[in-house]
């Protein structure tokens, strides 16, 4: 009790400091420093958003019901057209959605489409309604437009395999449930989606279900992410409950016990906080439909009431003030949330399930677990920027998190050698770079991280691919090198897409990283207490070092030196066919020119990519088909054009994406780069929160330290190249093994990911198991136990009164009838069986009544 | 009661039909059903006889004193009739010949047919033609014919239980004449003849007796159906 | 001369009920014994007929009566004659004398 | 037809099964017979079905906060003397908290219906003559039950007097109890057994409770008292809109029957919940050592409902039950008995015993939180599936025990919504474990194992089912565990913080039993499973319909249950 005295103590001084800050920032806003005067959100109806992700739900269900009767009927060609038509006219409409917003003025950019009242009960009043604010809308269009090419890419991706429509239907169902996600107004339909991702994301790591590890990884990332829901309800019902305060409605129906607690806390407020500002107590609720300044005060779970309660309306004080159980609620509130985040974003201590759930296809995995769904957390904090912006303690937990999954992820990222492990445990790591930036308050450059990541993260997983496609589903690196010359193509997208990540100055990840750890290093008092932000740079600047090396690491060990996947490991090599490299430069070439065709030419293809695919391209191919659907063995080739044309489309997205958040440094001399394109686009979102943290922020940090964190951050981006170039290039080096030799124990621990699933095996799942089996037990033994004891008593008591029944009853009853019986036997001569007999005794017996009748009256 | 008890006939084992196609265990202890049963008839005799026979005959004066104003029909077609009921009725109860009582019968029915239509029932009367002895009485011909063997007329009739039966026969004749002859009826004294009963009967059967009519068409219905279900022959269930 | 009057088709009725109800007793033919109970019915028909006559109702409850009763003589008769064929049937006889099995 | 809508629903399948019973009496052959009986099974199930949409259809909304201090009018009343000496009424009709569960049982027993025909396509190929299927065993008798039950339960639903409440109660017991005692799996007698004691023990208790309940109700000593002390609660039980009492021509005071005379005691359960408002049962002073009469009553039916419920410890009749009991026979048991439980709760305890419900309510809030985790727990153990979906339903009901106990709008909605979709959902489960059953002849988590390679469909139905039952959004079960959650989390936050955890539980539990039976390798015993059937799709495809359509629009169903039950709510908070 008195470690949590002093905790809250913390914490509530850090809330005073909050509130101070708050204040400031209202000082702030008069002097230039752009915050301009908060209003009530307003809307715009737009009647057709519910289009958007209707064409993907439409795609996946017409490939759920025929996909299969299709795909049999018109070959394979069919199912995927249908699924990138969808993708193509959910893009579309997002475009113009985006037009339409673009048209808006910056403070109205809100499109409503409000469909059907989904629940209305008391206070919670959900509407089935889609929303596109910049946020929103700056996820719908990654969503689908990076969807888009992820289809295509599978196009050639998953040729050869023989539930392709019910893959497509998947990813069509998963890109539905992101929509919902990211376009729902409110908390439940956002939740709608963010189940939906997860049961999506489900599906297709255990696409290839036969094989039970796919499928245990599959459970596991559900239910993992199951732990993560119900921290994110917790988290959401909490601050409904805050926001109505219940407790006086429903003192008098709970026990005493309830109350009192209720009321000890409310005492405990009081004493503990400084007097004034807890006069208005904070349990009496809400009385329903009081409005200040036009804005209807209530508990609510749609966003935009939210926001505007927070931003204008005396609900923003009563939240701070409000405390659950000692604990200040708001910051309560955003962990809780934040435990939902963990999950779906795979950070720490929710991590685990992401790098098993590179099980799955690897579009999958870059579509899923790199690009979108994965990026959720990020999108839930930004969305609710206003909530967590009010609570520094949320805003440290969530950095220091961050960081702290960052630097973990890299580490263990040195020494996988499968390059889909790697990749996922650098998504991790970029995650937790996201997490750093929307945790100090730099919403806008953890979102810009979520973009840039977006791309040059797909472009690798995709790249990645298209390495394992070439060396016949090869993932571990120790068996590739030396792809350069074979894919030329991947090989020039993958390396780009490491400098994007690496950090070199060249690339969009460099602009979001070092905003990033910038805003971090400047945050100043918005986290508990200001070294934290110093700390936490020093902790990205290093994962920034560990980042550019396991990467470039990656690249080396995949690209450079001498193929050293051998035939030896393939006992069932197909004939070789010969590397083509004319063919495939013919196909990185013409690949422009083909493109489109080729999207429908891979659909039909049985076996996606043989080496001459390109130019067999138009061709029939017999050939093809007689080598066996699928070109194993032999050496490696560039995959079929629709993949290499989609890694090409995104590594110029990874040098494209550059202009919306380019050099904000710059700004001091050149005043229009001041606000990058993507932080002005956002700020209508932001701006509630702009205000309260740019005021907690450093201020004035100047512009030599600014220089002098890029210098630094180029400088490590540079030095981990360096490092991986020495260590990895060609393969020449024998430093990594003798390190090896030297550390075993720290490798070991390093390569199993530091046995944390081992760790939750343990004191999670086999305790809540053998719980299950010793409650079970006590169901079985116990409880029906007592149950068959009293029917067995019962039974006993039943005997013996049946026995006193039997003998002593009956015997009378016996005694009695046997009699009766004699008597019948000799009354019953009497009973002839003659109608004749019975009719005259019947009349003879009317005489004579009638007759005595007259004898006697 | 024992006294005259004693002067009885020889007990009914003697009276008891000697020509029965198939011979019945006769009972072997002492005293027969017949005789107890010929004792019970007697002693309804004893009590009644003497009672009722002298108050019918002098009883039916006032009876004709004051029906003489109620009704003219031709006095002699009644009588006609109301024998020749009488008569038949006694051939279908006596007749040795099954045959015989069925057309017995036949004259009974006709005539009370006729005694409707004294009483202004003309409806009744038809229906007793048309369904009595259209319907029943064609029927009981038919199960005349498919069942017992009517080559011997003799004994196609066989008859037991006589002698109770004609004490029986005696005390019911007696007691119910006595009741008809000396019960004060109610007759109504405005007692005009009823006219297009038809008409009254059609009517009356949708208004007050509905209910009843209904009914009874549903029995006819599960008779036909019954009828048909006993008579047919067995179906061995697999 | 006399008159008919009420009491005359009474007795009429009882005369063909006694001869009925010996009908029905000393007959072992079982068509015999149903033409004793046809008899029987036709005595109450008389009576109702009759006393409807002499004390008129307006909806001739005695005619309709015995209408009723003509009808369940019919329905009767269908049903016994039935049951007579389904005994004869069985047992070759319909002398009531032998269908006895009820007995024991 | 509105005149005797739900007359007509209650009792043609009653019809049906006479008409069934008059069948028998003609000669057939075996096979004609069941098959006629099959027919006429079928006509008795989907009239009422189709009267139940036409019932939903028709139904009026009431819209508004409630009907002043009670619950809105019934509607589709049918009222008439039955028993004039004991004054017993044939009183039926609906509101919003028993129109849904009347069409939810007109509904599932359709459903069931049609799950209890033999194979269609392929007959009896998976018969094998040790085990015949039970669809092909003593058709007429068993559907007949099935019709019966039918009776009992929607007259159950709609009786709103309380011996008609019982005797339909009764009429539900005793079908239930020969099908699964004739029908059922290898230890059918003792299941069946345990289902009817407990259930028996239950229905006594209840009995006890009503008859108290109808004496206490003409105690005119008990109602001048309430006369004096409480006068505008009085007031509103004389004339008014919720006229109850009137003054008999010796000045006592009694109940208005349907014929227009006065009774000194009533079993109407409206009268009863308004004199229950009044609070006459709490006059009754207390005894056997400060026991009031009101909380003695409300322990009774409490009991008994929580028998039917089932409530943890009173569960263990379910699993053998389920187990025992052939597929249908589940569906109906998991489908609609059990909302009988908290639907009878609802209407007599929480209506007729406002005050002593108030001092149970904290008591009824931990039953439902180890309902819910305890069940769910259980469940991650079971090995045999059937025993591990009944289980389920113990864990989802305890969400509605819970709701009923927060007293909070959304809680209560989503208390009496979650009858309805766990109606919808856990006779799917317990159809697709008929499925596998009928195939496999055994129900062994373990024994299976990769099927979902030779039976996709029936995979892809097993998902959606089990998803909606782990409560996925954007299928029926998350709706009303939201509400539960959140509305109760206002009232109760640590008890809803610990029935939160079940979420995780679940998926754990149900995901597990698909790793085990569908995914991985194929068990090569089962590598020529057939799939689906059209009688199987036929029953799993509606359902599974309803359930999305269920996920995403239930407001349809909340605007049926809204105003009644918040205001029933309302009533009990004593707001």
């Amino acid at each position: 009790m008195h470690a949590l005295n002093a905790l809250q103590s913390l914490i509530l001084a850090a809330e005073e400091v909050a509130e101070h800050a708050g204040a400031v920032a209202g000082a702030a806003a008069e002097h230039g420093e752009h915050v301009e005067a908060l209003a009530r959100q307003v809307t715009h109806p737009a009647s057709f958003l519910w289009l958007i992700p209707f064409f993907p739900l439409l795609g996946s269900a017409i490939n759920a019901a025929l996909g299969l009767r299709l795909q049999r009927r018109f070959g394979k060609a069919i199912t995927s057209n249908i699924a990138i038509g969808a993708m193509a006219l959910s893009f579309l409409t997002a475009a113009a959605a985006w037009i339409q917003l673009l048209g808006l003025p910056e403070g109205e950019r809100y499109l409503l489409n409000d469909l059907w009242s989904l629940l209305s009960a008391g206070d919670v009043q959900v509407h089935f309604s889609f929303a596109l604010d910049p946020l929103s809308m700056m996820m719908t269009l990654i969503i689908t437009f990076i969807g888009t090419l992820i289809h295509v890419y599978s196009v050639g991706y998953m040729a050869d395999e023989p539930a392709y429509w019910r893959f497509f239907c998947y990813l069509n169902l998963f890109v539905f449930s992101m929509l919902l996600l990211v376009m729902g107004d409110n908390f439940v339909l956002m939740f709608f989606g963010w189940e939906g991702v997860g049961l999506c994301s489900y599906l297709l790591i255990g696409f290839w279900y036969e094989d039970i590890e796919k499928a245990r990884a599959a459970v596991k990332a559900f239910v993992t992410n199951r732990f993560g829901d119900f921290g994110f309800v917790l988290g959401l019902f909490l601050l409904f409950w805050a926001m109505g305060g219940a407790w006086q409605k429903v003192s008098n129906v709970v026990p005493d016990r309830e109350v009192r607690w209720a009321r000890a806390d409310l005492n405990y407020q009081v004493q503990a906080e400084s007097g004034t500002r807890y006069l208005r107590d904070p349990t009496i609720p809400v009385e329903q439909g009081r409005t200040e300044s036009g804005v209807r005060v209530g508990p609510t779970l749609t966003f935009r009431d939210l926001r505007d309660q927070l931003t204008l309306t005396s609900m923003k004080e009563r939240l701070v003030g409000m405390s659950f159980f000692g604990v200040p609620l708001l910051a309560l509130v955003g962990i809780l949330l934040f435990v939902g985040a963990t999950a779906k974003s795979a950070q720490i201590p929710l991590y685990v399930w992401l790098p098993d759930a590179m099980a799955g296809p690897t579009p999958v995995s870059a579509l899923i677990h790199a690009a979108t769904m994965v990026t959720a957390g990020v999108y839930m904090v930004a969305r609710l920027n206003f909530l967590f912006a009010l609570s520094p303690t949320a805003m440290t937990v969530i950095a220091v998190t961050g960081a702290a999954t960052a630097a973990f992820a890299a580490t263990i990222g040195f020494v996988q050698y499968d390059i889909k492990k790697v990749l996922a445990y650098s998504t991790v790591s970029q995650l937790g770079f996201m997490f750093i930036g929307v945790g100090v308050g730099a919403y806008w450059a953890g979102v810009y991280h979520l973009l840039t990541h977006a791309f040059f993260k797909a472009c690798l997983f995709l790249g990645s691919g298209s390495v394992i496609l070439g060396c016949h589903h090869e993932q571990d690196m120790r068996k590739m090198g030396g792809l350069k010359k074979f894919m030329p193509l991947t090989e020039k997208t993958y390396r780009y897409a490491c400098i994007a990540i690496a950090g070199f100055p060249i690339a969009n990840g460099f602009f979001s990283k070092d905003e990033i750890l910038w805003k971090a290093f400047t945050s100043g008092s918005n986290m508990l207490d200001p070294s934290i932000g110093k700390i936490i740079w020093t902790v990205g600047w290093l994962t920034a070092l560990g980042t550019s090396f396991y990467m470039w690491r990656s690249y080396y060990m995949t690209f450079t030196g001498e193929y050293r996947g051998g035939h030896d490991d393939h006992a069932h090599a197909a004939p070789a066919t010969a590397p083509a490299p004319a063919g495939s430069h013919a196909a990185s070439h013409d690949a422009i020119k083909h493109g489109p065709e080729d999207v429908a030419h891979g659909g039909k293809d049985d076996h996606g990519h043989a080496p001459a695919h390109a130019k067999a391209a138009h061709a029939d191919h017999p050939d093809h088909k007689a080598e066996g659907g699928h070109g194993h063995g032999g050496s490696p080739h560039e995959s079929p054009r629709t993949m290499t044309w989609v890694l090409a489309t995104l590594a110029v997205g990874c040098a494209g994406t550059i202009v919306l958040g380019f050099w904000p440094v710059l700004g001091h001399w050149v005043p229009a780069l001041e606000e990058p394109l993507l932080e002005r686009w956002l700020a209508p979102v932001l701006a509630p929160s702009h205000a309260m943290v740019a005021a907690r922020a450093m201020a004035e940090p100047g512009l030599g330290l600014e220089i002098l964190l890029i210098a630094a951050s180029v400088s490590v981006a540079f030095g981990g190249w360096g490092i991986a170039r020495a260590l990895y290039k060609d393969a020449r080096s024998t430093v990594p093994e003798r390190v090896k030799a030297a550390l075993p124990n720290l490798h070991r621990w390093m390569y199993n990911k530091y046995y944390v699933d081992e760790l939750y095996q343990a004191v999670v799942l086999k305790p809540v198991y053998l719980m299950a089996r010793a409650w079970s037990a006590f169901d079985a033994v116990v409880v029906d136990g007592l149950v068959n004891g009293v029917a067995a008593v019962g039974r006993f008591v039943c005997n013996v009164d049946g026995a006193i029944d039997t003998y002593i009853v009956d015997g009378f009853v016996n005694l009695f009838a046997n009699n009766l019986l004699r008597a019948g036997k000799l009354m019953r001569r009497i009973q002839t069986g003659r109608i004749q007999h019975y009719l005259y005794a019947a009349l003879a017996g009317a005489l004579l009544v009638v007759g005595i009748n007259y004898l006697f009256g | 009661m024992a006294e005259p008890a004693a002067n009885l006939p020889p007990p009914a084992s003697a009276a008891s039909p000697p020509n029965l196609q198939v011979l019945p265990p006769p009972p072997k202890q002492g005293w027969s059903l017949e005789a107890v049963a010929a004792i019970v008839g007697l002693l309804a005799v004893l009590v009644l006889l003497g009672f009722m026979l002298v108050p019918v005959a002098k009883g039916m004066q006032p009876v004709l004193a004051e029906g003489a104003n109620v009704a003219k029909p031709s006095d002699l077609a009644f009588l006609l009739f109301a024998t020749m009921a009488v008569v038949s009725a006694g051939g279908v109860a006596f007749s040795r010949n099954i045959i015989y009582s069925a057309l017995a019968l036949l004259g009974t029915l006709l005539s009370t047919g006729a005694l409707y239509i004294f009483l202004d029932a003309d409806y009744v009367a038809v229906t007793q033609l048309l369904i009595y002895i259209g319907g029943v009485l064609v029927l009981i011909l038919f199960a005349v014919m498919l069942t017992s063997s009517i080559g011997d007329k003799r004994h196609s009739n066989p008859r037991t239980f006589v002698l109770p039966g004609v004490v029986l026969l005696g005390a019911l004749l007696g007691l119910l004449s006595y009741v008809a002859a000396r019960a004060p009826w109610r007759i109504a004294d405005t007692s005009a003849p009823i006219t297009n009963s038809v008409r009254t009967i059609g009517d009356v059967f949708l208004r007050e007796y509905l209910l009843p009519f209904e009914v009874v068409s549903l029995v006819l219905l599960a008779t036909l159906i019954g009828a048909v279900v006993i008579a047919r022959k067995e179906i061995k269930e697999p | 001369m006399f008159t008919p009057a009420l009491p005359h088709f009474l007795i009429v009725g009882a005369v063909l009920f006694a001869l009925g109800t010996y009908t029905c007793i000393t007959r072992t033919n079982a068509v015999g014994i149903l033409m004793g109970v046809e008899l029987i019915l036709n005595a109450a028909n008389v009576n109702f007929v009759a006393f409807n006559r002499y004390n008129p109702s307006a909806v001739l409850t005695g005619q309709v009566f015995s209408l009723m009763v003509i009808v369940m003589a019919a329905a009767e008769a269908a049903v016994a004659l039935a049951i007579v064929l389904a005994i004869y049937m069985n047992m070759k006889t319909i002398d009531v004398t032998e269908a006895d099995t009820l007995r024991e | 037809m509105d005149a005797h809508l739900l007359s007509y629903i209650i009792f043609t399948p009653f019809a049906g099964a006479a008409l069934i019973a008059i069948s028998l009496a003609f000669p057939m052959q075996k096979a004609q017979r069941d098959q006629l009986a099959r027919y006429i099974a079928l006509a008795g199930s989907a009239i009422p079905f189709l009267l139940g949409m036409y019932l939903w259809a028709a139904y009026h909304v009431v819209g508004g906060a409630g009907m002043g201090s009670l619950w809105s009018p019934p509607q589709y009343v049918e009222r008439a003397v039955w028993i004039p000496s004991m004054s017993i009424e044939y009183y039926v009709g609906v509101d919003g908290i028993s129109v849904s569960m009347v069409i939810l049982s007109t509904l599932i027993s359709m459903i069931a219906c049609i799950a209890s025909m033999p194979w269609w396509k392929r007959k009896d190929e998976h018969d094998d003559p040790h085990h015949p299927h039970f669809s092909t065993v003593k058709v007429p008798g068993y559907m007949a039950m099935l019709l019966i039950l039918q009776t009992g339960m929607s007259g159950t639903f709609a009786s709103l007097d309380m011996f008609l409440f019982f005797v339909f109660w009764e009429v539900m017991l005793l079908p239930m109890y020969f099908l699964i005692g004739i029908w059922g799996g290898p230890r059918k007698e003792y299941a069946a057994i345990k289902f009817f004691l407990f259930t028996l023990a239950g229905s006594v208790l209840l009995l006890l409770a009503i008859i108290a309940l109808y004496y206490r109700s003409g105690d005119q000593q008990l109602l001048q008292q309430l006369a004096q002390s409480n006068r505008t609660a009085f007031n509103d039980l004389v004339g008014g809109p919720n006229h109850v009492l009137t003054q008999g021509p010796n000045g006592a005071w009694g109940y208005l029957l349907a014929d227009g005379t006065i009774s000194a005691r009533t079993f109407n359960m409206v009268f009863l919940s308004r004199l229950g408002h009044a609070g006459l049962f709490d006059l009754v002073g207390p005894f056997l050592g400060g026991v009031t009469f009101a909380k003695l009553m409300w322990v009774f039916m409490f009991i008994a409902f929580a028998v039917k419920v089932p409530m943890v410890p009173l569960h263990t009749w379910l699993p053998d039950a389920h187990v025992e009991a052939p597929t249908p026979i589940s569906v109906i048991l998991a489908g609609v008995l059990l909302k009988m439980g908290i639907y009878g709760m609802l209407r007599f305890n929480w209506a007729m015993l406002p005050s002593a419900t108030r001092s149970f309510a904290g008591v009824v809030a931990v039953f439902g939180v180890i309902n819910v985790v305890y069940a769910a727990m259980v469940c991650l153990a079971q090995k045999d599936l059937k025993k591990l979906i009944a289980y389920s339903s113990v864990s989802h009901m305890g969400f509605s025990l819970l709701g009923m106990a927060a007293f909070t709008e959304p809680a209560i909605s989503g208390a009496v919504l979650n009858l309805f979709t766990h109606g919808i959902i856990s006779p799917m489960l317990f159809l697709i474990v008929g499925v596998i059953y009928d195939r496999a002849h055994h129900r062994e988590i373990e024994g299976f194992g990769g099927i979902a390679k030779v039976v996709p469909e029936y995979t892809a139905l097993m998902g959606l089912a089990f998803f909606a039952s782990l409560g996925l959004p954007g299928l029926a079960g998350f709706v009303s565990e939201f509400l539960v959650l959140n509305g109760s989390f206002m009232a109760l936050p640590w008890h809803t913080a610990i029935a939160a955890t079940s979420v995780i539980i679940t998926a754990a539990y149900y995901l597990w039993t698909i790793q085990r039976m569908f995914l991985g390798k194929l068990n090569e015993k089962y590598a020529h499973l057939p799939d689906l059937n059209w009688r199987e799709r036929l029953t799993l495809y509606p359902l599974g319909a309803l359930a999305i359509v269920f996920g995403f629009y239930p407001d349809i169903l909340l605007k049926l249950i809204n105003t009644d039950i918040h205001a029933l709510m309302n009533v009990v908070k004593g707001a």
